[in-house]
């Protein structure tokens, strides 16, 4: 077992300096690289961002690149099927302007109609630009989820923290006035709202703002009273830590996954409750359009003229299934208990 | 127990009262009566209306006289539906809905907690990847969506189910299954959640250490454990889906509460919208009490005070 | 009466009707299904207010006269059409003397009586009641003015007499030309006094609780709740041998998709009206696709509160710029014509002759002469750019062809914003009554077949101009027609068509977009479907299912 | 002397964010049928890991056993199907964790959750596993078993519960018991009641037991043999005499530095400098060089090999080589060899 | 000793959980020491006893149901004004059990020292605070680069360290120390041991060590209680303790100790406590008693005259 070319020498004492050897064992990184190089290694995570960043994008760009604009309505060339340069002669792609007739036919709307435009992902039925107002709408689509998520974030996580922290009597406060806010049915303060406020972006943020955070404050304060006995908060105590600052600092931090799963699921809602605010006429008005509202007016041709849903149909799942991905990896990321 | 459930009893009733007062008034808010929906009336006439349902009152008073009316149990009358007493009117539609949200709250459920608890299972592989696909894309696609494809596609087409209308089992399929997508992926989000969070428990590791296999350590002690903070979500989710989904009751053609409500706002119906909404926020606090006693089934540790075990 | 005849503008249905008649065998099972767009708020004629309750009123009930499939009026309880004295204000009207009600009791002139003084009692607070007596009827305007004070006395003051059990006589505040398709509206049913006060509060309640003494029964039907409900043939009908139909199944369904749907799948024989393009799209071509206009008009008002709109020449331009052809056409797609007139077509006939077939359109589209006027108005008012608040509906419909007027509007009209506001219909009609808007769409449907229909709505102040037009030619025009001409009904029309002329063509007051068209599915099994232009919508009765 | 479980040259590695942590890097030990073999070593040094890949309970998507055998009777654990490895697990071998507050499911009756490897291994019945539940809380000294059966984990205190997950190791018997820090949680009475009632058992059912802790003192009171581990290797293994009384690598001279004992006062107490090595990148040669006092030239250059002291006693340090000077142990540690019989102080 | 000034002193602390309804815990029943500047208090006792409720309440994160503490003579809980607070917070402070619960793992290290610095404003510049920060580090056995880490990266040891770091960043008079070392390995926790008492020297600190393991517990205290079901039931010098135990949970306790030793661990015989050996009667005062000087134990008259006797011996 022993090697044999060990010389005597090798037995001499040697110096070590003992200072160097209080290392410790990782590299440094500060929280944010640290994260970011675990995002990095989830692959979904990574196309999701990259599949972000193109539709953000193409939110701005789309418009642009399309001949026509996202209102100019040209009622001769309604409802016309996507048809895309190039890619019109491979059939099983859906781009070749074909719609199909209720016994099963299949005809070519452009040819019918003598259209030679090129619409690449259709028109409505006002003959305006799908591919032009998809991306419009995905400008509008994109900020209300940003809106949601901050209200979420801004309203529900305070609240939440607030009721779960202090506990008590003011815990029980707070959560019976989430259940009248619950049980107050948004459809009145919306129809109130259409009296003093005029349609647009402000009423649906305002409508938000009034409803869109219950669940969050339930699961937060959950959490909240989960870490309310943790070391790490006990020690912010002893120390004189503001309940601020340990409801801010400390707990929240530390829920991230909870809270992005809920966000997750407040923006589908607020891409929809946008689309109905609109629909009631409280929202966007026409010939402003979000992907809530296409799809809800594709909706109605559905069986007529299917790819005027299903296209911002697909358009929202994308860009929830990357959020999604994207949060998940954030969320394990941010997690120390996913650390090695 | 006993003293607690007085208790949140009592807070119930405050609850209520509250809704009910907030709700009324702002719903006297709404402009119009519930007669100026008739293009065709004229003012005197809508006088004599307004005279008759003594809604010329101030607005107080009609309050005080509502809470009243409440406190012996009478809802007042429909607008809409030609003087049809609310409580019949509830009555006669929250069967369906409650019939159609029950179901697809236990199917949705099930299914979302079996693909939750897959998802964990498998965690990070393909499975768990196409579970977190179905959850994402039965949320951020609305239900009504796969309502019409199912009709469409289903009924018309397959011809598997009828197309519409309620009038037995059969009629409830499609309906279930298009509102349950949304109980499924939130279910299935949640538990996965959860469950990846108990896999990681050490009894689990002692439920394994015990030669217990792979399903029984999933069935018997992960899931059941996992199911606490599901129950939170699900809780008040079963309380939306049971009073109506407007446009889903719509599609299907099924005499449901959601349509009505919807109607009872547009048209002015304020005995309509008052009891409609007491039925839901009603409905929504026993919910969330039963929810309360659920995690003290689920959970003996929150079991609530004095029901200890004898 | 039995007709038989099917539409007008259903050529495929009619030819076939036609030229095949013998070959046509009827079907062992005369039983239809039918999808109605909603419940049935009431069953209580005097009560009633809107279409769905109207057309099952009239299926199972019947009144003096009642139209037939061409709209034509016939009798039905009265035995022969009205005996006019020399000012035409009073009628005298003969009764059937076979009509029962379900209940065995004879339909006699007293049931009117009852049926009318319950209507114009302000205690019944009926809201057509009072709308259709007021100012027609003798006593009518009266007893509506003292609201609840008024008496049982008071009420006997109206003016309708049952003079014996057969006779009726009716007397009129000043002669109304259009009377005999006034009758046939439901709110002038008869009512079986005994039974009614019977009943009480529960009358009407369902439909146990109804005597019928129309074509049909109603064997269920919960109440104003129930989406379902069933006719089946009433066999003591004074006409029941020419009802060939045993029972007709009704289920409320709301969504036109899945009414549609359960169309094709043959879960239903008739479907209910079908506005959308997009799935009118799909039975484009088809035997089963049912349409006809109907005499409802769609326009766009203009409040001349805003001093922009006071502008002749801006009224004018909006009037003219939009494309009204693109919008039936392509927009509506659903059969609808542009609506370059107030009065409908195919709605009022003289002689035979159409109203519109007398008279000229008015303010065709035409965008040069609409951007001229703009420019000119522009001028006037010293302004380069104005800002209208526009209200519309929030039906899908609505919402299109708002989108549509915006664009067209912006584009022809340079300097021209639109706000737009789409609410439900209650706030229009609260916006409208407060004239909170600049412009707004909105719409009428007839309540009996007469221009004046149309007409009166302008007048200086009226209920329902709310857009500040006032023109004393106008009002010195109409109301020469509702009196002075009453009984002259050349000249009548004439000064209608020349009020229209005024009020459209050089006052521009408002910009009349469509006249819409229904569009329904009908299994083509079913022959002999009528429809009607107001009041209730379709007739069951001399349906036939053939194999 | 039947062996009744070999490790043999066990290498374990973790798949992390940050590279592959080497945990595990040649472990060997024999379990011999009926003795209790201590295992000390600082934390992370491998122990838990070790007797968790012996179960088959490492995290299976990021661990991997990279080489070695685990003989259990003849058989290589690590090539059996789960399938298989069930029927072992909780029946030949079980194992108790070491926060009893956690590894109890927080919504299952106690007596299901004994109940439960009876039913999968031994086909009981259930009204057969409920009776001997009942038995085993008793045997454990759970008073009123039959009520205590029906109650759930948050009814009982820390030393009750870990007196069931004892149960439950014990249901079936095992041959091999292993106890990963056991009483860490509990208060020094609780602990000895826990220490004698397995004493108490082994006796009873001959088994053997791996029992994992940092305490010395409870080393010495249940250890037949000692192994001590040091960043991923046993470094030095002997009975618990030897290496208590004569211990021979620097590191084991640390841990019995560092304890103070009834009599040690206001001195400071001993700690062994620095930081345990980083398993991502192993040092070259001895893993303990770094916090050495006696490190020599070789401890940087080569890893030591198992010299052996005795036939029960290997220590694996170049100290033993025949060229290594001589030197002397801590004080703590001479004070120690004096008690030690057979070995005179200074060898 | 007992000229020595009194900086805590406990008056009949009760702490009781859940009260008034069913489930009560009476975790801290009527508990009344004392603490002198500048010694180390050792509290033992069975776990669930109520040491760390006992620490938690002195510190004010639980509202005592009943009694006093008086720190320097002033009442720590009833109504106190933020300042009055803040001033508390500085003097007392407390190292938590776990080391690895106690941090919280998404803030750096030196924002966890600093925590105490920037809310007492201890401050004044960002170099200050961090120039305080690298000071503490180095006091605990830290260096300069370990302030930008993240807890995750350390050892046990030096995360228990990073704990007495920011107890001592508000430079406190007295700490309360709840098992600080027993989740750490036998050489940690020399490190850990010999910190606190090196910081006891330096700094002039107090502490309340609670612990289980009593080999360590009476190498660091001066003095330790026994505590069992939320009641002190000895109070003595930590030799007194040992040499002479009188209370008989004291006794089984003490005769449970395992030594790291193997041939006397073989011979141990370990001493059982049954509460109801005391055979308490009815009107029998069970009081906490002063057997000799400084030497205090739970028990009735006639226990304390037997106590007495075998004291004397
Ligand atoms: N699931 C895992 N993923 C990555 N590394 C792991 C995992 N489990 C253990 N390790 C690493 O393996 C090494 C050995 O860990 P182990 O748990 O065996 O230590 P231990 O000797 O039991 O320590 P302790 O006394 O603290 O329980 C450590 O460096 C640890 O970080
Ligand atoms: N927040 C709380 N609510 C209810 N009971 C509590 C709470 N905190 C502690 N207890 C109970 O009070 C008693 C004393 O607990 P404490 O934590 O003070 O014990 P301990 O002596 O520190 O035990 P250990 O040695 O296990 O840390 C226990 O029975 C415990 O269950
Ligand atoms: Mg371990
Ligand atoms: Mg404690």
């Amino acid at each position: 077992m022993i090697n044999q070319e060990i010389s005597k020498d090798m037995f001499a004492p040697a110096h070590i300096d003992p200072s160097k050897s209080e290392k410790i064992a990782k590299p440094s990184l500060n929280f944010w690289q640290d994260s970011w190089l675990r995002v990095r290694k989830n692959k979904g995570a990574v196309v999701s961002i990259v599949i972000l960043g193109i539709l953000i994008i193409m939110a701005f760009v789309g418009p642009m690149i399309t001949p026509y604009e996202y209102d100019a309505q040209n009622t001769k060339h309604n409802n016309l099927p996507p048809r895309i340069q190039g890619l019109e002669n491979v059939h099983w792609l859906p781009f070749d302007g074909t719609l199909t007739r209720r016994n099963g036919t299949e005809y070519n709307a452009y040819e019918v109609r003598k259209v030679d435009n090129y619409y690449w992902f259709g028109t409505d039925a006002l003959g305006r630009d799908l591919f032009a107002r998809v991306w419009t709408g995905t400008q509008v689509s994109l900020f209300i989820a940003f809106m949601a998520a901050l209200i979420d974030m801004l309203i529900g996580v305070t609240y939440g923290a607030v009721s779960g922290y202090l506990g008590g009597r003011v815990d029980s406060v707070l959560q019976r006035i989430i259940e009248v806010i619950v049980g107050i049915p948004n459809l009145i303060i919306v129809v109130l709202m259409i009296l003093v406020l005029k349609p647009g972006i402000v009423p649906i943020i305002v409508a938000l703002t009034i409803t869109g955070w219950t669940s969050m404050a339930r699961v937060v304060r959950a959490q909240v009273l989960k870490f309310k006995n943790q070391e790490f908060v006990l020690a912010a105590k002893t120390l004189g830590a503001s309940d601020t600052s340990i409801v801010f600092k400390h707990m929240i931090p530390n829920m991230f996954g909870v809270i992005i799963i809920n966000t997750m699921f407040s923006i589908p809602n607020a891409i929809f409750f946008e689309a109905f605010l609109s629909f009631i006429g409280l929202g966007l008005q026409e010939p402003n359009a979000s992907l809530g509202t296409l799809v809800e007016d594709g909706f109605k041709s559905m069986i007529a003229f299917p790819y005027q849903m299903i296209i911002p149909s697909i358009m929202i799942a994308l860009i929830m299934v990357c959020f999604n991905l994207v949060a998940d990896g954030l969320r394990d990321a941010l997690d120390p208990k996913m650390r090695d | 127990m006993a003293k607690y459930l007085v208790q949140r009893f009592i807070y119930m009733i405050i609850t209520l009262f509250i809704v009910a007062s907030v709700t009324f008034f702002l719903m006297k808010l709404i402009p119009g009566t519930p007669f100026n929906n008739f293009q065709k009336l004229s003012q005197v006439q809508q006088e004599i209306l307004l005279e008759k349902y003594n809604l010329n009152d101030p607005v107080p008073v009609q309050y005080f006289q509502y809470i009243k009316n409440l406190a012996e149990g009478d809802l007042g009358v429909s607008f809409q539906f030609n003087n049809t007493p609310v409580s019949e009117l509830l009555a006669n539609r929250i069967g369906p809905s409650a019939v159609l949200g029950f179901q697809a709250m236990i199917v949705g459920s099930i299914l979302g907690i079996l693909l939750g608890a897959i998802a964990a299972l498998k965690q990070n592989t393909w499975v768990d990847y196409g579970s977190t696909f179905i959850a994402v894309v039965g949320k951020s696609i609305p239900s009504f969506i796969f309502a019409g494809l199912l009709q469409y596609y289903v009924a018309v087409k397959l011809g598997w189910f009828p197309v519409m209308l309620w009038r037995g089992p059969e009629y409830t399929v499609l309906p279930t299954i298009a509102l349950a997508m949304f109980p499924i992926s939130i279910a299935a989000r949640f538990m996965r959640t959860e469950m990846i969070e108990v896999l990681g428990s050490d009894y689990i590791t002692l439920a394994k250490a015990k030669g217990a296999s792979y399903w029984q350590i999933s069935i018997k002690h992960a899931i059941r454990n996992a199911l606490i903070p599901v129950v939170t979500v699900l809780g008040p989710l079963a309380v939306s889906l049971m009073t109506g989904s407007l446009v889903i009751e719509k599609i299907f053609a099924i005499p449901g509460l959601g349509e009505q409500f919807v109607k009872s706002i547009a048209t002015n119906d304020y005995p309509v919208i008052m009891g409609t909404n007491l039925l839901f926020a009603a409905l929504f606090v026993v919910v969330i009490l039963v929810v309360d006693i659920l995690y003290g089934v689920i959970d003996p540790r929150i079991r609530i005070s004095g029901g200890k075990a004898k | 009466a039995c007709s038989g005849g099917g539409n007008k503008d259903t050529g495929k249905e009619k030819e076939g009707t036609k030229n095949a008649p013998k070959e046509e065998q009827l079907a062992d099972k005369q039983e239809l299904n039918v999808l109605e767009s909603s419940e049935i708020p009431s069953m209580d004629s005097v009560i009633a207010e809107d279409t769905v309750s109207f057309t099952t009123i009239s299926n199972v009930n019947e009144g003096l006269y009642r139209l037939d499939a061409d709209q034509k009026v016939i009798p039905a309880v009265a035995a022969e059409m009205p005996k006019y004295n020399d000012d035409k204000t009073v009628l005298t009207i003969k009764l059937k003397k076979d009509v029962k009600w379900s209940n065995g009791d004879p339909v006699t002139a007293n049931d009117f009586v009852y049926a009318w003084q319950r209507a114009i009692d302000p205690k019944t607070a009926s809201t057509y009641g009072p709308y259709f007596m007021a100012g027609k009827v003798k006593g009518a305007e009266e007893i509506v003015a003292k609201k609840d004070k008024a008496t049982a006395e008071d009420i006997k003051t109206l003016g309708i007499k049952a003079v014996d059990d057969n006779t009726l006589e009716i007397d009129l505040v000043r002669p109304v030309p259009y009377i005999e398709s006034y009758l046939t509206f439901p709110m002038f049913y008869p009512q079986n006094q005994k039974f009614v006060e019977a009943q009480g509060a529960d009358y009407a309640k369902d439909a146990a609780h109804i005597l019928y003494n129309g074509p049909f029964k109603l064997t269920k039907w919960d109440g104003p709740t129930a989406t379902e409900w069933v006719y089946e043939k009433n066999d003591t009908y004074w006409n029941a041998k020419n009802v060939t139909l045993t029972k007709i199944n009704f289920n409320v369904s709301k969504d036109p998709q899945a009414s549609a749907n359960a169309f094709t799948a043959g879960e239903a024989d008739i479907s209910p009206k079908l506005a959308q393009a997009a799935i009118i799209s799909q039975f484009e071509g088809s035997d089963e696709l049912v349409r006809y206009v109907e005499p409802s008009i769609f326009w766009i008002k203009m409040n001349e509160k805003n001093p922009a709109l006071k502008n002749l020449n801006i009224r004018k331009a909006i009037a003219l710029s939009v494309d009204k052809k693109a919008m039936v056409d392509d927009v509506l797609a659903n059969g609808s014509i542009a609506a370059n007139f107030l009065v409908p077509k195919e709605f009022t006939f003289l002689d035979n002759k159409d109203f519109r077939a007398t008279t000229k359109e008015y303010l065709k589209t035409n965008k040069e002469e609409a951007k001229k006027y703009w420019e000119k108005g522009l001028q006037e008012l010293g302004v380069k750019e104005i800002s209208f608040v526009y209200v519309g509906g929030d039906t899908e419909t609505s919402k299109l062809t708002d989108a549509f007027v915006k664009g067209e509007l912006e584009k022809n009209l340079p300097g021209l914003k639109l706000e737009m506001n789409a609410v439900p219909f209650k706030i229009r009609i609260d916006r409208e009554n407060k004239q909170e808007y600049d412009l707004l769409f909105g719409g009428w449907g007839p309540d009996y077949a007469d221009p004046m229909t149309f007409m009166d709505l302008w007048l200086t102040g009226g209920e329902h101009n709310r857009m500040d037009y006032s023109n004393p030619e106008y009002d010195k025009l109409i109301k020469a027609a509702n009196e002075d001409l009453s009984a002259k009904p050349e000249e009548r029309w004439k000064t209608l068509q020349k009020a229209e002329e005024l009020l459209l063509e050089k006052d521009a007051a408002l910009a009349p977009m469509y006249q819409r068209s229904v569009n329904l599915l009908i299994n083509p099994k079913v022959k002999g479907f009528a429809h009607h232009a107001f009041g209730p919508d379709y007739s069951y009765q001399w349906i036939k299912i053939t194999k | 002397m039947e062996k009744i479980l070999q490790v043999k040259d066990l290498n374990i590695s973790f798949h992390t964010f940050s590279g592959e942590v080497k945990a595990i890097r040649g472990v060997n030990f024999d379990l011999i049928k009926g003795e209790t073999l201590a295992i000390v070593g600082e934390s992370g040094s491998g122990k838990s890991v070790t007797t968790k890949s012996i179960m088959r309970l490492l995290p299976e998507h990021n661990s991997e056993i990279k080489s070695g055998e685990i003989l259990f009777e003849g058989k290589d654990l690590t090539k059996l199907t789960d399938k298989q490895m069930q029927k072992i697990r909780g029946k030949d071998i079980s194992m108790i964790f070491q926060d009893p507050m956690t590894s109890l499911n927080p919504t299952m009756k106690i007596g299901n959750q004994i109940m439960e490897p009876l039913i999968k291994h031994q086909n009981m019945s259930k009204g057969a596993a409920r009776e001997r539940a009942v038995e085993l809380l008793r045997l454990v000294g759970i008073p009123k078993p039959e009520i205590r059966i029906d109650q759930y984990p948050h009814q009982f205190s820390g030393g009750m519960r870990q007196r069931v997950v004892i149960a439950i190791a014990l249901a079936c018997n095992p041959k091999v018991l292993i106890a990963d820090e056991p009483t860490t949680a509990l208060d020094v009475t609780i602990q000895a009641q826990i220490l004698e009632l397995m004493k108490d058992l082994q006796k009873k059912i001959d088994t053997s037991i791996i029992f994992i802790t940092h305490d010395l003192g409870v080393v010495a009171n249940v250890a037949d043999r000692v192994a001590v581990m040091y960043g991923g290797k046993i470094v030095e293994i002997g009975t618990a005499d030897e290496i208590f009384y004569n211990p021979k690598h620097p590191y084991t001279w640390g841990l019995i530095s560092s304890m103070p004992d009834m009599e040690t006062d206001d001195e400071e107490l001993y700690s062994i400098p620095g930081t345990p090595p980083d398993l991502l990148d192993p040092p070259k040669g001895d893993a303990f060089a770094p916090r050495n006092p006696y490190v020599m030239k070789i401890d940087l250059e080569q890893e030591p090999p198992f010299f052996k002291v005795s036939d029960t006693h290997y220590a694996a340090t170049w100290l033993l080589h025949p060229d290594a000077p001589k030197v002397e142990p801590p004080e703590a540690v001479k004070r120690r060899q004096g008690q030690f019989p057979g070995v005179k102080v200074g060898k | 000793m007992s000229e020595r000034k009194k900086l805590l002193e406990i008056k009949n602390l009760k702490q009781y959980f859940n009260e008034g309804k069913p489930n009560e815990v009476k975790a801290v029943d009527n508990v009344s020491f004392s603490i002198y500047q500048g010694e180390v208090m050792g509290l033992v006792g069975e776990s669930g006893c109520g040491k760390s409720t006992t620490g938690r309440t002195i510190i004010r994160l639980y509202e005592a149901t009943g009694g006093e503490v008086l720190y320097d003579g002033v009442n720590v809980h009833g109504k106190k004004s933020k300042k009055e607070l803040k001033q508390f917070n500085r003097k007392m402070q407390m190292i938590f059990q776990d080391p690895y619960a106690s941090l919280n793992p998404r803030l750096k290290i030196a924002d966890v020292i600093a925590e105490g610095i920037d809310i007492h404003g201890l401050a004044k510049s960002k170099q200050e605070r961090m120039e305080k920060v690298y000071e503490l580090l180095e006091t605990v056995g830290l260096n300069k680069e370990h302030a930008n880490r993240y807890p995750h990266e350390f050892s046990g040891g030096q995360r228990q360290r990073i704990g007495i770091a920011r107890a001592l960043a508000v430079q406190p008079e007295f700490i309360i120390a709840d098992e600080p070392i027993s989740a750490l390995d036998v050489s940690i926790q020399a490190q850990v041991v010999n910190l606190m008492k090196k910081l006891q020297h330096e700094k002039g600190l107090t502490y309340l060590f609670i612990a289980h393991d009593l080999s360590m517990v009476k190498y660091i205290s001066d003095r330790i209680g026994v505590m069992y079901f939320g009641k002190m039931v000895e109070l003595a010098p930590s030799d007194e303790l040992y040499r002479n135990p009188l209370h008989p949970y004291t006794q089984s306790l003490l005769s449970a100790i395992p030594a790291p030793d193997p041939i006397s661990e073989r011979a141990r015989k370990r001493k059982t406590y049954d509460p109801a050996s005391h055979n308490y009667q009815d009107n029998e005062q069970v009081e906490f008693r002063e057997v000799t000087p400084g030497h205090f134990v739970l028990c009735s008259e006639k226990e304390f005259k037997q106590y007495q006797a075998q004291s004397k011996q």
